[in-house]
């Protein structure tokens, strides 16, 4: 399956990516288990993805939980806990 | 119920008179004004870089609204929040609801600001002396939105 | 720390601007307007009277910001209140509060105006269509009032 | 002992007075007792002094209730339950 992918603020800046587009194995596919897949992409990937700082991830604009499903087509974000306002 | 995300500044006293140019029976207008502040958390701020997810910051803080309008009696509100780069004193972001009473404007401007600052996907970066930092979130930003789902 | 009685109408985007010039530590900014609704208790309004006790105004306006100083923590606080005749949509009251965080300046708006309704010397006549008559007072207030003394 | 009265709103309109000054008997006065002598004055001041209306009393713009004392030169305003805001 082909998902967007969006990262944002520090992860943005640490990945060096702002957008990609990704094709994944088609299997089931969680949040934890993205960023499970992407954190093997080496050091830095997996510190801002699978390390100490906390990382939210929205589906489609909606935010969700580690354990939400991704799907054919979807955008993907992952960011830090927001600090608007 | 309007929500807007621009670099522009934005007149509280403006929106205000929108508000009341369109209907009669507005008995209260509470509005909240966030600024930028030149010490946060000890450092010195000389700039504010506020960047967002566009797309999802719009229907996030479309989706506030609908929530609060669900729960309390108002009439009209308005979300403008500003990206990119500011300085000290400078206004980030504008709620403003209006209603019949005052009691609903008040719970819904604030319930709206709690919910923005712990769900709407904006970022700040400071610049100090030191260099620039991505602003932490605040756990009493939490603290204060977990109060909403106890109150009746 | 001001009070400002007045027949002349307010603009609370200038008075917004006019904490902002004095000093950048301001986070927050919350106004409350009130506003003269077309409606009340089923009655059409076309004009309100606004009667008060010069004085005795001033000094309790006064009392009632000091009373917020001393329990909360707020930079600076504004009240503009008009007399005299006003119609549908008019601004009556303006409240305006600064303070470094969100929370005081949201708690000390609306004590500030919970006490302004019960304790401030003004008096309000309405005409309708059959007549002018003096508005009652609401019982609502004195127990939005009682709220501040039983919390925190 | 002599003090400054004002009345305001529905009583001044009723009372088709909006101030005062008046001389009392020297002996000691409150707010409660000064109602009653004011209502002597005939049926209006009766009804809108000791009557079903709510009537607040100030002595020197301080808000009071019916056992303060009244001084010689005070200014003592009678009014109903306010309505601002």
């Amino acid at each position: 399956m082909k998902i967007k992918l969006f990262y944002f603020a520090r992860l943005k800046e640490a990945l060096k990516y702002s957008t990609e587009d990704l094709e994944l194995p088609d299997e089931s596919m969680t949040v934890l288990k993205l960023k499970a897949y992407l954190a093997k992409r080496g050091d830095v990937w997996g510190q801002m993805l699978m390390g100490k700082l906390k990382v939210r991830a929205a589906i489609n604009h909606e935010l969700v939980d580690d354990n939400a499903a991704i799907a054919d087509g979807d955008e993907v974000a992952f960011f830090p806990p927001v600090t608007g306002g | 119920m309007t929500v807007r995300v621009q670099t522009e500044d934005f007149d509280v006293g403006f929106e205000i008179n929108q508000f009341r140019k369109a209907r009669n029976d507005i008995g209260a207008i509470v509005s909240f004004v966030g600024l930028v502040r030149d010490l946060n958390d000890g450092d010195a701020v000389s700039q504010l870089t506020l960047e967002h997810y566009p797309g999802m910051t719009e229907k996030s803080l479309a989706a506030i609204i609908s929530q609060a309008k669900a729960r309390w009696n108002i009439i009209e509100a308005l979300i403008i929040h500003r990206v990119g780069t500011l300085q000290p004193s400078d206004q980030i972001v504008l709620v403003l609801v209006s209603s019949a009473h005052r009691g609903d404007a008040f719970a819904v401007c604030e319930f709206m600001m709690d919910y923005l600052k712990t769900e709407a996907p904006f970022w700040k970066k400071e610049a100090t002396p030191q260099g620039e930092h991505w602003v932490e979130a605040k756990s009493a930003d939490d603290v204060a939105r977990e109060r909403w789902n106890m109150k009746k």
